[in-house]
């Protein structure tokens, strides 16, 4: 489920244009790869997605609702830097979501409904390799460990729209194959549409049914502050990937390519010239 | 090595850490001889043997009177209005330093006007304070309360907004509301800081507490200071004072070891 | 040897509000300079502050009454020596009950004082004109600025304290004031002293302050309008203005005229006025932890004659000061 | 939407921030106007006339003793004091608080001696500050060190400790020596909570300097407070309170700017 | 210069066991690139040859003196996560290396001396892709923007033994490239031995003379805490890559290949029992 449609969406801040005339349409189960320069605005497009920032024009619409003016259950997050609860050990840290949703006065459970829980919370934190971890503090935990907390955190809420931002980035490739064989197959079974940041085109290519880069068309230092980054590459798979198939790239997946124009469509339309407006 | 990372050993920490200790007793003996040599009735330094005499007579002999054994029942008076003081100091803190902090509606409203009494001198307005309140227990626990909740409350509003807005945001996406994020993200975080600063808030406490005991009471140990330094005697002054710090030194130390037990994620680096 | 610097501390009280107009007025250098001294006089909030200063030594004279001269410097070993005694409280101190009766009435009441002060001491006079004793009413230690404050207040049943406080009390609808010092005259009195040490030193800084006080004593109490400006002063220092401070000097006997001032301390009167206070101060362990009798501190009146221990005379009333005044030869 | 994400636009944010204090005047102007028909002559709650008459009296008109106006001659006196307290006592902090919080020698040296320290209440020990530091100025302004220093100095040792060792180690990768943390790192990182923690305690302070001028002063905001409580002049102490509550309120904002000002990176997320 | 010998080294947190018996020698102006899976030590293993940390046991040599005890300027360092001072600006941040070095007491620089310091941390700031970026805080800066800058900041000070924490993995490919080839040409111009952290194993290759692994070698639960992480293998690049040399590499960066077995030269020894000894 869950469709976005993205129209003509700006963000500024201040006098620095980080985004502009952003358009674009993103299908139910879609995994989105965003990729981009560093500082384009990946992580900034994402927190509009969440509700998190407003934007300063344009609008989000998610299954034909404007989308709510804050975050919610059905739209997880992943933070690029390490963005679980510091006072929870690992089992409670995946815990807290649900106990939340179930108890909305004291946010706990206790007896059976609890051990069910902390039972799930387990086996996510086994299959995301945290197993032993349950009871370290996210401050006894490597860089890697954490992200993955978080990860496990989000995944156990099941939100219809998932955002990453770079989740993968401080992992070895070993574990890193492990949680993508654990992502494709989430994504498969839940009805999830995911957008995930990531600065590695293999695992854009590994993962996603269609990958978009952001960049910006001046680069001039004297424009970067007033020209923002925009949709310059828009990249769907070919044969395409489908949410609870198996498809041929499940089974072996290609070695990525870094050349992105080889499958460029073609450029953005130039920008219309809007220094009039400001 | 630099001085920076030159870390003393354990026993060393402690040989330097009494070193001031020692410095300060041991110029209290010379001052205390000096001005006795001078005049042996000097009252304002008393030597150790006149406060050892005095520490016998407060604590361990019955008073004429009551039959009380003084320095024990002042002690009771004044920790049950401190304890008292400090304990609904707390929870106003808690209540609306929460609030301020996590809800901007409630900031809006309120943190100008904590800002507001925090800087209002509590002493100088003891008269309307008596009036609507009493001479009793009452009013000198709310003296404690006014001098120290505003402070308390402006700390834990300041801790709990400068909670990063990426756990707010978080909570949210993992479907708290906003009673749920105050709750379970909140507050377990500021709670750490409530006892440190609440250990900050101790010697204040204090402070507010012999104030209020100097004004009208029938004992406490601000009260019998207040009482005898009429007479400057020192002699049980010292000893009361010393007491005073003792007493907060314990608490501050079992707040810290409280602090470690409850919230151990929130150790300093290297401790937890 | 000889010094030429002395240090004077006084507090804020209707009785001893000339020494400040004095230091303000350019009186004390007047006469300090016809000594060739320099005296310098410091100001109170907190009276027992000066009296700790006086007794730790900080100064060498300071405006104190009988009985806490007694119990206070005397008792803490510093031998001391009354230079003037510039009034008697006649309604300065007064017992306060709330509504209607008399001082019967107190038998079981809670009754709000300054521990030890001349309001203990007043109250025990009254009391026991009563025949009632201490035992029968409950004393609760209350500090004097916060007296009319705490007089409204629903715990408070009576009240003992000394003027400004007193004026207000009184104009408080259901206070009735039962007993005052008018009923006991002569027996609380303001003093300035100093140390026997310091006078002997140099005997030239008592007869600048005998000149001092009488000078400006005789300032205060004139029908000129240099004697209202004074009396304008004065109050304006204490916080009221000159009529409420005119109302505080009604309740004052002042020794203005230094011939008054030797003939009540030379009268036998102060005798068996110190006698009364010492009783009350030995009865409350005020002349010192573990003191056997009343009589371990030596009081030495004018006469030459001494109350208690004269081996241990700690207190001294000496007319000589005043005398010279009155005789003129200052 | 969440209360949370609830936030009030400009003129929101005045409008509540209003509200407590138009609350608490109109409290006041009930519980006055009631007390004064009971009794006309009462002098707790005066009217707000009566106060505007003293208010004439006490700035606007020369004082006949002195020719001064008497606010202003005391705000002036009380400002000195409590400014030299206040800059001595940063001084202090900043000095044995960053050598507690940088050098581990230093922290176990100092460290107990100040938490003691900061645990003795001042108050007590006035006759012995009095006879050691003389009654002019300089008593007053140590009582104001004394009782704000030990709390400036162990929060910015805790903020300087605080600090994640990595930046530690980091600069002594560029070739930094003790001194140099201390200086180029430490120090700059510290002021915004030095200046924070400075508004804190200028509550604090203000009670500090009321408490010494009640002893002995000749001029100074507390010193009139004390001087009229005796006649209960309500109709005084209440513009004075108010009086030094605005100075106070003034000061907090003139650190908040400050601290703006000067350290940019220092603000709380979404302002710097 | 600057060679490393490394002797039997264990380091223990407590009950935990995270590093044990690693012996190593590094030759002067070496690459190593240090592999391995999460949690298993590579951080731990840098702050030890950082000075941060002292091992439980074994020795560190460098050059053959013992390592001093704490961190000074002859060692730099990359942290996993940014580690730049919050409280100056990007410029601010690179200049104070040398700043601090050359005014022992101020650590400052006025006049001439600063004005030529801060054109070289311009340069080294456009280096590294943070033109524009000067006068802004380090919270104004993206993840990846934070990166660059600490390694800018570390570069300054023209280190001989460089240590890096993952230092690229916030950063997106083109920017990458940038940076790696700046690394080689530093590494070719400056006398720099680097050690680097990486979960990239294309980037291993591309930038280092010779690979480490760490792993652990029990990997059952329930050994995990008594059994460190130790050297399971250790490539040399065929033909050698030599500093100060081009080589074929140079030219053209073969796309990596994750496998790392390919290269294996052998297991590490089995591990003696030391049961009895704890
Ligand atoms: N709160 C803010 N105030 C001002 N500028 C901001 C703010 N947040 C981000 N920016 C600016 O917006 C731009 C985009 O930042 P963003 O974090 O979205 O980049 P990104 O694409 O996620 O980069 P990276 O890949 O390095 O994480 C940057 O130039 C940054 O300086
Ligand atoms: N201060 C500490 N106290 C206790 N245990 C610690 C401490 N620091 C690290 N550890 C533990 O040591 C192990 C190694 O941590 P380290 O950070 O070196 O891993 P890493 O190899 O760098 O992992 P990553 O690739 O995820 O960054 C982890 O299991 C961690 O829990
Ligand atoms: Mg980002
Ligand atoms: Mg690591």
């Amino acid at each position: 489920m869950t469709a976005l449609t993205i129209q003509n969406l700006w963000k500024e801040y201040g006098p620095q244009v980080v985004l502009e005339s952003v358009s674009l349409t993103i299908a139910p189960r879609a995994f989105v790869a965003l990729v981009g320069p560093s500082g384009c605005g990946k992580t900034t497009f994402l927190r509009m997605l969440l509700g998190q920032e407003q934007p300063t024009r344009g609008t989000i619409v998610m299954d034909g609702a404007p989308l709510p003016r804050e975050p919610g259950p059905d739209r997880g997050v992943v933070y690029q830097r390490y963005s679980v609860f510091p006072h929870l050990t690992a089992l409670q840290n995946v815990m807290i979501g649900p106990e939340m949703r179930a108890a909305r006065l004291a946010g706990r459970l206790w007896g059976k409904a609890r051990k069910g829980l902390a039972d799930d919370a387990a086996t996510l934190l086994h299959e995301v390799g945290l197993a032993g971890a349950e009871d370290k503090f996210p401050a006894q935990l490597s860089g890697g460990m954490q992200q993955r907390l978080a990860l496990a955190q989000t995944l156990m809420m099941r939100p219809k729209l998932l955002l990453l931002d770079e989740p993968f980035g401080a992992l070895d490739p070993g574990i890193r194959a492990e949680i993508h064989a654990l992502m494709r197959r989430l994504w498969h079974e839940h009805p999830m549409t995911v957008v995930m940041v990531t600065h590695d085109m293999r695992e854009a290519f590994a993962l996603a049914t269609r990958v978009i880069a952001f960049d910006r068309p001046r680069q001039r230092p004297e424009e970067r502050e007033r020209y923002g980054a925009t949709i310059t590459n828009d990249i769907a798979l070919w044969p395409p990937r489908v949410a609870g198939r198996q498809t041929i790239y499940d089974a072996d997946i290609p070695a990525g390519d870094e050349d992105l124009s080889r499958f460029a469509i073609q450029p953005g339309p130039p920008r219309p010239d809007q220094g009039a407006l400001r | 090595m630099r001085l920076i990372n030159l870390t003393p050993g354990k026993g060393g920490r402690l040989l330097l850490g009494a070193l001031p200790f020692v410095v300060l007793a041991l110029a209290y003996l010379v001052g205390s001889a000096l001005r006795l040599a001078d005049n042996p009735g000097d009252k304002l330094l008393p030597s150790l043997g006149a406060m050892g005499r005095m520490i016998e007579v407060m604590a361990f002999t019955p008073d004429k009177r009551t039959g009380a054994y003084l320095l024990w029942t002042d002690t009771a008076a004044s920790l049950f209005r401190l304890w008292s003081g400090l304990a609904i100091a707390t929870v106003i803190a808690l209540v609306i330093g929460l609030l301020n902090g996590v809800l901007p509606v409630m900031r809006a409203l309120l943190a100008p006007f904590v800002a507001f009494l925090s800087m209002v001198p509590p002493l100088a307005l003891l008269p309307v304070l008596f009036i609507v309140l009493g001479l009793g227990e009452v009013s000198k626990i709310a003296l404690i309360v006014i001098g120290v909740a505003p402070i308390l409350t402006r700390d834990l509003a300041l801790t709990a907004a400068a909670l990063p807005r990426e756990q707010i945001v978080k909570a949210e996406t993992l479907s708290a509301s906003s009673w749920l994020i105050a709750w379970r993200v909140v507050l377990p975080q500021v709670m750490p800081r409530l006892i440190d600063s609440l250990r900050l808030q101790l010697g204040p406490a204090f402070l507010f507490l012999i104030a209020a005991e100097a004004i009208s009471a029938e004992g406490g140990l601000g009260y019998r200071i207040f009482l005898v330094r009429r007479y400057l005697s020192m002699d049980i002054i010292f000893p009361y004072v010393v007491w005073i710090t003792v007493l907060a030194v314990a608490m501050d130390l079992a707040l810290r070891l409280l602090r470690r037990r409850l919230y151990p994620w929130a150790e300093p680096e290297g401790r937890a | 040897q000889s010094r030429t610097e002395f240090k004077v501390a006084w507090s804020i009280y209707v009785g001893w509000m000339p020494w400040g107009y004095a230091a303000d007025s350019g009186i004390v250098k007047k006469w300090a300079d016809k000594y060739g001294l320099t005296i310098q006089v410091t100001q109170f909030n907190d009276y027992v502050e000066s009296l700790n200063q006086y007794t730790a030594g900080a100064y060498d004279a300071v405006t104190v009454t009988n009985m806490d001269a007694l119990s206070i410097p005397s008792a803490g070993g510093v031998d001391t020596t009354a230079v003037i005694v510039g009034d008697f409280s006649a309604g300065n101190d007064a017992v306060f009950l709330k509504g209607a009766g008399g001082l019967a009435d107190l038998k079981g009441k809670r009754v709000n004082l300054v521990e030890f002060s001349v309001s203990h001491y007043l109250l025990a006079r009254g009391l026991d004109s009563v025949g009632l004793s201490e035992a029968d009413v409950t004393v609760v230690n209350t500090a004097d600025p916060d007296m009319v404050g705490a007089f409204q207040t629903a715990d408070v049943e009576a009240m003992v304290t000394w003027n400004p406080m007193v004026a207000e009390i009184e104009k408080l609808p259901d206070a009735t004031k039962i007993f005052d010092s008018a009923q006991i005259p002569g027996e609380i009195i303001d003093l300035m002293v100093a140390s026997t040490a310091s006078l002997a030193e140099n005997p030239d800084f008592g007869k600048a302050l005998a000149g001092i006080w009488y000078e400006t004593a005789a300032l205060m109490v004139s029908d000129t309008p240099e004697g209202a400006a004074a009396r304008a002063a004065m109050g304006a220092a204490s916080g009221t203005d000159q009529a409420g401070f005119e109302a505080q000097m009604a309740a004052t006997k002042l020794f203005d005229k230094p011939a008054d001032a030797v003939a009540f301390t030379t009268s036998p009167d102060l005798k068996a006025t110190m006698e009364l206070v010492r009783t009350f101060l030995f009865d409350k362990g005020l002349l010192g932890a573990g003191a056997p009798s009343a009589d371990v501190i030596g009081i030495e009146l004018p006469a030459g004659d001494v109350l208690g221990d004269a081996a241990n005379v700690k207190l001294r009333f000496t007319a000589d000061y005043m005398q010279m005044a009155a005789d003129g030869p200052l």
